[in-house]
């Protein structure tokens, strides 16, 4: 793999740019491969690449029927944070914060990382009890955080209008310094180009059409390019991970939903943390080309067709200009959707199915993007050992016949 | 201010602009003047100003290049004052009024001289598409501070300071058929739809309908094409049925034929809306169109051709020539150079050469060019060159010269010798790209046609695209279709088709045209200078090249990794270039390499024109309850419970000093402990529930018993949803045998009304009952303390006698001379009344009860005391003792539950299972400050072990805690594991400041363990 | 945003008015007490999520507040019918031309700018 | 008779009462326009607002005998006596809603009770949940389509047509009881709302307010 640095771009530059390698190759797909990861977005290609780096599993392949990072990791609004509620989600969303802050380095690829904390707002009573709630939590759990009230919030996002006026006026917020935001794209092809160059086939434009089962235990999949075979297979499909459940003969308590996102034009920087607000329901941030990347919640009916309902939008922007009003006159650029995998208690599956080596990891429903590394990393311990990781544990998709749920639905109010 | 400067390249004549009047507008604080009918990119080029920007990565100096929405260069920032301030204003499509302030959106000091651009100039070739990805990574600390000068760099305008005087509103449209584009061909089609009768609405982007006709060369029945226009527009505006709307565009084209529209009702007028009649003009307005039929006529915009230097200012696309010409008056230059691959690019020449302008040359990529434009240029004596082009463009701040060569395009390479042109102006044009932005909003894929060199689109239900949306562009044919599509549409909406001449066009031969992309250097591309694909984001040709060299094969991985389209003109100029330049570096097809799909918006919408009236003091519904002025007046402070304002305390002032909220709320308990206090409690929401199941169907949806409640009785009930977690409670009373007034919770109220019909209307239809929202028709004043029954005894004809009106029954009777039900219920543990009347009489009871409870000091009292009420008894708020992951059982509401009832009641089954039947869940405890001092934080979390290490193990956490002033204490609800097993056990709770506080786990009621005092 | 036949108000009406209820023709086990947890858990939480031809519950919340059911494709989004409670559909997935619908699919994919 | 309580809930004496909009009236003033207003708002208070549950068989008959009305079987449609004064309108297959002059609503009930006897129905008073708001004037449409996501063309929403729909954020009921009469069913806690709503939206037209 050609190192990356600024001293390398300053030779590159030098002869004209000519001499750049690709970022991962266009392999053949082999017959076989120790494990097949189905889905080349960011938490398949995290996978794979831990695989090969981390637990000695260099004979993978992803399988990826469209471009590689082009589902929701192309589309969603960056934001990472680990200030969950709960122990099992407090401890997954810790694990890829602690994986984010030397992601850059560990890829050579910068993920521009860039913490400049996450404020979840308050604006009633129960609000500012589950917030205290949360962060107390976090805090005991090892993970950083503050409660604000309206002044702190004022004074860290002065353009805001925190005044008593408002209809539903900030009484205070959550604060993640540690939090913040990534570039999306970098954060596929960094692992794409890292896996690739642990000796990882990347299968762009291949599509899986159903799997290779035999006495209840996988061997191989399917696809347009002709079959592969895998005894263990991980797929990580977000928003497709019904269709392919289905296939495996079985359904997941997951629904697809549509999940909107939109950018402002471009404008000056005036606004340097990530604010959310599930009360007035949005959340915005400002890339550093100078959008305001705002989004809110899914549209409550299922869809794969990566658009949403028009009043949604209507609604964000509402929800961002009663708390920014001097933003009335900037102007909306684009919108965009996703297809967004929900369980019903906001937190992912990461388990075992009831086809033996066949293994999913989805529903991250509108967070899964901030767990991209996380996700990768304790996914891939699970397929390399055949046992789910510890923090892997907990997520199993059996959770919903014993009934022991972990309801994030209070971190999740929003999409984030 | 310096003077007004000349409009040195004003034409005499021609033009759609009023020449009499004289508009003065200021940019980048120099003072200009142009015409009413001008744009300001129009006014611009009369004034001869070549740089209007900066570029965004290089800080090159950039000019106007087309004449429409495409431009990617003349982003401007608008406003004369801050609350007016409009960031990245198009100006060629800002018409120009008088006063107009603008300012270029980058360049340091000035555009003229930016100091930004000698580090592009130096430091372009290190910034290649990608360069952050590979930089700036050590050390891992240094991040956000290279960030912070990468962020110094961002935007383009900037956000107004101060709100925005102006206001904004929606139309919600129906029609039968919506025309998008009124050029030729959707003037055809309006026509032919409007005069079958159907409900038309025909929206137009730009100052005035007609779009390519008002700069048409073209005749139509023998006369300038623009009187054909104001002939069909006094038509269509004489129809009933017809509703034109110019300075409109369509913007978002959603689901099922529903299409927004933004109207822009005074942004020619000035930067704020006009004020008149004494009220300030709706700046812009949103339709929400509902469209039986849509007609997508939207034209086609011109590709420019992909050349080194094609950005130095002075490149205009060949269209954009000739309309500043026809319908402006403007020539952008003197001497012009044109680069062509087809004969519609010749129209610039021929109107350069009327406007009395020197054409230096014709240079076309074809072999032998041929066709009627094609000889009228050669009869006009200008020179052509063929088989060749600008190969590059000279000159720095503005062109000087055109490098001109004989290309083979096959080869992609020079393949003669270079001669240089003198010349400022150089007009380019590849042909033209259908504008699919709409019909790609709906999910449907474009497809590529190779004989129109573009993507026409893909439709859905409903939707016709037609005339150069459609890749249709001969004048003639474009009439044809447009008529074709009205008719169809109409047709398809039940209303017949009329006849509708065409007006005859000019038939013009055109010689086919060369599919030329990105022009050849004689340097590669790498190496050569930088040829633009995408301006506003300094995309080049070299970048794309690139890109593909990584591995980057699909557009969108290239459009990613260079930021190609992702401009406020979301690529419109660019895209198609783009994907051509990746197809030849892949050795593949155009629709090989993908297809451009494009998201809403069209052009950029204001916020505000979304948001329309929802905002400020509309932005939600604030829901008031009957008594709402009474509370106001009593200085109240109000808590937001849902879309409700619930008074949540009221302070007094106190020897001119206003009471802090724990005085008040200290003051409100002790007086209903002690004497009496009011709430209102209005909010609860109450369904009407008649019908001889309506026992059966509360059995089945409550988890207690309802079989034996009796006619003037009430009882608490519990709901679960169907996995066993609490959802909602209230108070039941059966006001007859086959009739019950339920309570629900103020924010549960619609959701449970539609959730007992969810359970009817799908599970149990065969259960006869019949459910019906009376919560705003009811007011419910709860009068509470020791001498409720005194108070109220005084104005009711109702028997209050302890044993004939015993707790948890309900009469009716005359309340202040009003009938009223009162249900005595307690939700404090004191002797309590609610007392429901009709709302309209709220007031007057209310105030009844004031006059009559002086003398027992009657206190109002809001939200907060009555949470500390309640909960010193132990009264569970859902929504904060659960969260969605309570069982009735983790709350001690054992009582609460019909295990035995017949039915299997909501919830029920779900109580088994493995995880909710285990014995260390968390469950409702109260919890005794060792310290009575110290009110425990409202979600603070529990543990057992303080001296853990992090992470620490927690047991629960403080879901209620407050001061009780009748127990001189702290006290609190908390959810603990185990904790029904742990009574007098010690928890700890570990502080943000390092305090850990220690409480005991004891009985949730705290005051009156035996109930006595409700009982009274 | 969607335009809805709602079947009992017999005309189409604007999807603000709807609220969708999630997967339509689930009935509750006649017997919980008889169900495993396993069979709880199905009911509770497992669901059809066709990338396709999908049945569907909505309620015109705002409007008769009748719940009804949907077929709706939820790719293309398009409604192939409505129809009352306790009626069952007349177009199903099976119903479908199957290969014109997999061409439905991919052809309303495809990169999105 | 049924097997339900019923309770007037209005009293002769002379109390003071407060329509839905007293609060509106005493805060955002009720503007007069005089002339030149182009709309007309008018709150039409203290009528007696009655729900009507039930199958249109079961309850066609009674209506029809008490009320003097036709019970209205077709979806979105209003039926009114001559005066106007009396109007039943079709809410959803199993649900009407009657609205009367104020006073008129428990001697109704208690006649439509006794006609109906054990039949399976359901009335519920609702008359001091909700209000009557008049709209007329020549600008009363571009206002509701401002407002109501409804159709409100006159070829979609005839004289006799009436329907429950999403005003701005709350719902309420529109009714055309004749050409030039639009008029809206508001909740009474969305009133305060829906009155400064429609100020706003009715100020280009001088809206004005007649208490």
């Amino acid at each position: 793999m050609q190192r990356y640095s600024g001293f390398g771009l300053v030779k590159h530059a030098l002869s004209h740019h000519e001499n750049w390698e690709r970022q991962w190759r266009n392999p053949t797909p082999k017959k076989q491969y120790d494990v097949i990861i189905v889905g080349g977005g960011g938490h398949g290609l995290a996978t794979a690449y831990y695989l090969a780096k981390e637990f000695g599993v260099k004979n993978v392949a992803v399988i990826e029927k469209g471009w590689l990072g082009g589902g929701n990791t192309a589309r969603n609004t960056t934001i990472v944070r680990s200030n969950y509620l709960w122990d099992e989600s407090a401890a997954l969303y810790e694990h890829a914060m602690k994986l984010w802050e030397g992601l850059s380095q560990d890829l050579n690829y910068n993920v521009m990382f860039s913490q400049r904390g996450v404020l979840n707002l308050g604006h009633t009573l129960q609000d500012m009890r589950d917030i205290q709630r949360r962060v107390n939590a976090n805090r005991l759990n090892g993970i950083d955080g503050e409660v604000l009230d309206a002044q702190g919030v004022q004074s860290l996002v002065p353009i805001m209008d925190c005044s008593k006026n408002a209809r539903y006026p900030v009484m205070g917020a959550s604060w993640q310094p540690r939090a913040g935001v990534a570039r999306h794209d970098a954060v596929a092809w960094g692992y794409a180009r890292g896996a690739d160059a642990h000796g990882v086939d990347i299968l762009q434009q291949t599509e899986v059409t159903g799997f290779k089962i035999r006495d209840g235990q996988i061997y191989g999949v399917h696809t347009n390019r002709g079959d592969i075979e895998a005894k263990t297979v991980g797929c990580v499909t977000a928003g497709n991970s019904s269709v392919l459940a289905k296939m495996g003969g079985f359904n997941l308590p997951v629904e697809s939903h549509p999940l909107q996102a939109l950018v402002s034009e471009p404008i000056k920087p005036v606004l340097d943390t990530v604010v959310m607000s599930n009360q007035v329901h949005g959340y915005i941030s400002q890339s550093d080309k100078g959008d305001l990347v705002i989004g809110a919640g899914i549209d409550g009916y299922n869809g794969y067709g990566q658009r949403g309902s028009y009043p949604t939008v209507e609604h964000t922007l509402q929800a961002i200009v009663e708390m920014f009003p001097i933003f009335s006159r900037v102007r909306m650029n684009r919108q965009w959707g996703g297809i967004v995998d929900t369980c019903p208690d906001a937190c992912p599956i990461i388990s075992k199915t009831p086809v033996k080596g066949l293994y999913f990891n989805c529903g991250w429903g509108t967070g899964g993007f901030k767990a991209t590394p996380g996700s990768g990393h304790v996914f891939a311990a699970s397929l390399a050992k055949g046992e789910m990781h510890p923090i892997a544990e907990p997520f199993s998709m059996f959770r919903f016949h014993s009934g022991a749920l972990i309801d994030e639905h209070g971190a999740a109010g929003v999409a984030h | 201010m310096s003077q007004s400067k000349q409009q040195v390249y004003r034409l005499n004549t021609g033009g759609r602009i009023d020449r009499s009047r004289t508009l003065s507008f200021t940019f980048n604080g120099e003072r200009y003047q142009g015409h009413p009918g001008d744009t300001l990119a129009s006014a611009l080029l009369a004034n001869g100003v070549d740089i209007v920007n900066r570029s965004f990565k290089y800080s090159r100096p950039r000019g106007i290049v087309a004449a429409g929405a495409e431009e990617p260069n003349a982003i401007v920032q608008l406003g004369s004052s801050e609350a007016g301030q409009v960031p990245n204003v198009r100006a060629t499509q800002q018409a120009l009024y008088d006063g107009l302030t603008a300012s270029s959106t980058n360049g340091w000091p000035n555009v003229q001289r930016d100091l930004m651009g000698l580090v592009g100039k130096l430091g372009g070739q290190f910034m290649p598409p990608g360069f952050y990805y590979k930089t700036f990574m050590a050390p891992a600390s240094m991040w956000l501070t290279y960030e912070k000068y990468i962020r110094k760099a961002a935007g383009l305008g900037r956000s107004p300071m101060e709100t925005d005087p102006d206001s904004y509103d929606h139309f919600n449209q129906h029609c039968d058929v919506l025309v998008v584009g009124a050029g030729a061909a959707g003037l055809a089609a309006a026509l032919a739809a409007a005069r079958s009768g159907a409900r038309v609405m025909v929206a137009d982007e730009q100052e005035e309908m007609g779009g390519s006709l008002l700069a048409s060369r073209e005749t139509l029945e023998g006369k300038p094409a623009d009187q054909w226009v104001a002939r069909v527009l006094d038509e269509l505006a004489g129809y009933d049925n017809v509703t034109l709307l110019p300075r409109t565009t369509a913007n978002g084209y959603h689901d099922h034929n529903f299409v927004t529209l933004h109207e822009r009702r005074t942004e020619h007028l000035g930067d704020t809306a006009p004020v008149e009649n004494g009220h300030r003009q709706v700046r812009a307005r949103l339709h929400r169109v509902r469209a039986g039929q849509v007609i997508l006529s939207t034209g086609a915009h011109e590709r420019p051709l992909v050349y080194a230097g094609n950005d130095v200012p002075g490149n205009l696309l060949a269209g954009a020539v000739s309309t500043y010409i026809r319908r402006y008056g403007v020539a952008p230059g003197r001497k012009l150079v044109l680069s062509t691959s087809n004969d519609y690019g010749y129209r610039a020449a021929l109107d350069w050469k009327e406007a009395g302008c020197e054409v230096v040359a014709i240079v076309d990529a074809r072999e032998a060019p041929t066709g009627d434009w094609v000889d009228a240029a050669r009869a006009q004596g200008i020179k052509i060159i063929a088989g060749s082009a600008v190969i590059e463009a000279k000159g720095s701040n503005r062109v000087t010269g055109a490098r001109v060569a004989k290309i083979d395009i096959d080869a992609f390479n020079v393949s003669g010798p270079v001669q240089e042109l003198a010349c400022d102006t150089i007009a380019s044009s590849g042909g033209y790209s259908p504008v699919i932005h709409l019909a790609s909003h709906t999910g449907a894929r474009p497809t590529w046609r190779d004989d129109i060199l573009g993507f026409v689109p893909g439709l859905v239900k409903g939707v016709q695209a037609c005339g150069g949306a459609n890749g249709c562009y001969a004048l003639a044919d474009v009439l044809a279709e447009g008529v074709e599509a009205g008719i169809k549409a109409a047709a398809a909406m039940g209303h017949a088709a009329q006849t509708v001449s065409l007006p005859s066009a000019e038939h013009l031969q055109q010689g086919p045209a060369v599919a030329l992309f990105q022009v050849p250097h004689e340097k590669p591309t790498l190496r050569g200078p930088k040829q633009f694909v995408d301006l506003q984001n300094d995309v080049t040709a070299a970048g794309i090249e690139l890109a593909t060299r990584e591995g980057f094969e699909s557009i969108e991985h290239i459009k990613r990794y260079t930021a190609m389209g992702f401009g406020t003109d979301q690529g419109k100029l660019g895209n198609i270039n783009g994907m051509a330049i990746a197809a030849r570096c892949l050795n593949r097809s155009i629709p090989e390499v993908g297809t451009t799909v494009f998201r809403p918006n069209y052009t950029p919408v204001t916020f505000g024109a979304i948001v329309g009236r929802h905002c400020r003091d509309l932005f939600d519904p604030e829901r008031y309850t009957a008594l709402h002025q009474w509370h106001v007046e009593r200085g109240a402070e109000f808590e937001d419970v849902g879309q409700w304002k619930r008074p949540w305390y009221y302070p007094q002032k106190v020897s001119g000093k206003t009471e802090t909220m724990h005085e008040a709320v200290a003051r409100e308990c002790l007086a209903v402990r002690e004497k009496v206090g009011i709430l209102d409690a209005s909010t609860l929401g109450k369904i009407d529930i008649q019908g001889p199941d309506a026992r059966e169907f509360l059995a089945r949806v409550y988890t207690n018993k309802w079989e034996k409640l009796a006619v003037g009785r009430c009882r608490y009930g519990l709901m679960c949803k169907d996995d066993g977690m609490v959802t909602d409670d209230g108070v039941t009373g059966c006001l007859a045998d086959n009739h019950f007034l339920m309570t629900t919770t103020t924010g549960g109220a619609a959701a449970i009304l539609e959730w007992l019909e969810l359970w009817h209307q799908t599970e149990w239809p065969e259960l006869d009952v019949y459910f019906s929202s009376v919560t705003d028709h009811w007011a419910t004043m709860t009068v509470t303390g020791p001498d409720a029954r005194k108070l109220l005894g005084e104005i009711t004809d109702i028997d209050l006698d302890r044993d004939s009106f015993k707790f948890m029954d309900w009469r009716s009777g005359k309340v202040a001379g009003v009938p009223a039900r009162v249900f005595r219920i307690s939700f404090t543990g004191e002797l309590t009344f609610e007392i429901n009347v009709q709302a309209n009489y709220a007031m007057h009871v209310w105030q009844t009860l004031f006059k009559h409870g002086e003398k027992y000091d009657l206190t109002p009292y809001g939200t907060e005391t009555m949470h500390v009420l309640r909960a010193e008894k132990g009264f569970i708020i859902v929504g904060q003792e659960t969260d969605g992951s309570v069982t009735p059982e983790d709350l001690g509401m054992h009582w609460c539950v019909g295990y035995d009832k017949p039915y299997s009641w909501i919830g029920k089954r779900a109580l088994t299972r493995s995880d909710t039947k285990r014995e260390n869940r968390k469950q409702l405890v109260g919890l005794k400050p060792k310290d009575p001092k110290v009110v425990l934080e409202e979600g603070a979390q529990i543990v057992f072990d303080p001296k853990h290490a992090i992470p620490m193990p927690m047991v629960g956490h403080v879901t209620s805690s407050y001061y009780s002033p009748v127990l001189e204490s702290g006290f609190a609800l908390a959810v603990v594991k185990g904790g029904h097993q742990k009574l007098g056990e010690t928890v700890y709770l570990p502080m943000a400041d390092g305090q850990t506080f220690e409480a005991e786990i004891v009985s949730t009621i705290f005051y009156d363990p035996k109930g006595e005092r409700q009982n009274v | 945003m969607f335009y809805i036949y709602c079947p009992y108000c017999g005309e189409h009406r604007e999807e603000e008015e709807f609220h969708p209820k999630g997967q339509a023709h689930l009935e509750r086990p006649k017997e919980p007490e008889a169900c495993s947890d396993e069979e709880w858990g199905d009911y509770l939480f497992f669901r059809d999520n066709p990338r396709g031809v999908h049945h569907e519950m909505w309620v015109h919340a705002v409007g008769c507040r009748k719940f009804f059911n949907m077929t709706r494709h939820t790719v293309s989004y398009e409604i192939l019918e409505t129809y009352k409670m306790g009626e069952q559909p007349s177009i199903t997935a099976d119903s479908q031309n199957q290969p014109r619908e997999a061409a439905a699919v991919s052809h309303k994919e495809g990169v999105r700018a | 008779m049924s097997n339900a309580a019923t309770f007037d809930t209005r009293t002769d004496t002379a109390i003071p009462v407060e329509s839905p909009l007293a609060y509106s009236y005493r805060n955002s003033g009720a503007p007069r326009a005089g002339g030149a207003s182009r709309l007309q708002l008018r709150e039409r208070a203290m009528q007696g607002h009655l729900i009507l549950r039930g199958g249109a068989i079961v309850l066609d008959e009674a209506v029809r005998d008490v009320l003097g009305l036709n019970l209205p079987g077709q979806p979105q449609t209003l039926v009114q006596d001559a005066s106007g004064e009396r109007s039943i309108q079709w809410l959803s297959p199993d649900e009407w809603l009657v609205i009367v002059p104020g006073g008129e609503e428990f001697p109704l009930e208690t006649k439509l009770r006794e006609h109906l006897g054990s039949a399976h129905f359901a009335i519920s008073d609702v008359s001091g949940g909700q209000t009557l708001v008049e709209l007329s004037g020549e600008a009363a449409r571009e206002l509701l389509m401002k407002t109501v996501i409804y159709d409100v063309h006159p070829s979609h929403f005839p004289v006799g047509k009436g329907v429950t729909t999403v005003f701005a954020k709350a719902t309420t009921i529109i009714r055309r009881p004749s050409e030039d009469r639009w008029e809206l069913v508001i909740r009474r806690s969305f009133a305060d709302y829906c009155y400064r709503w429609l100020l706003d939206a009715g100020a280009e037209y001088n809206i004005n307010v007649q208490q």
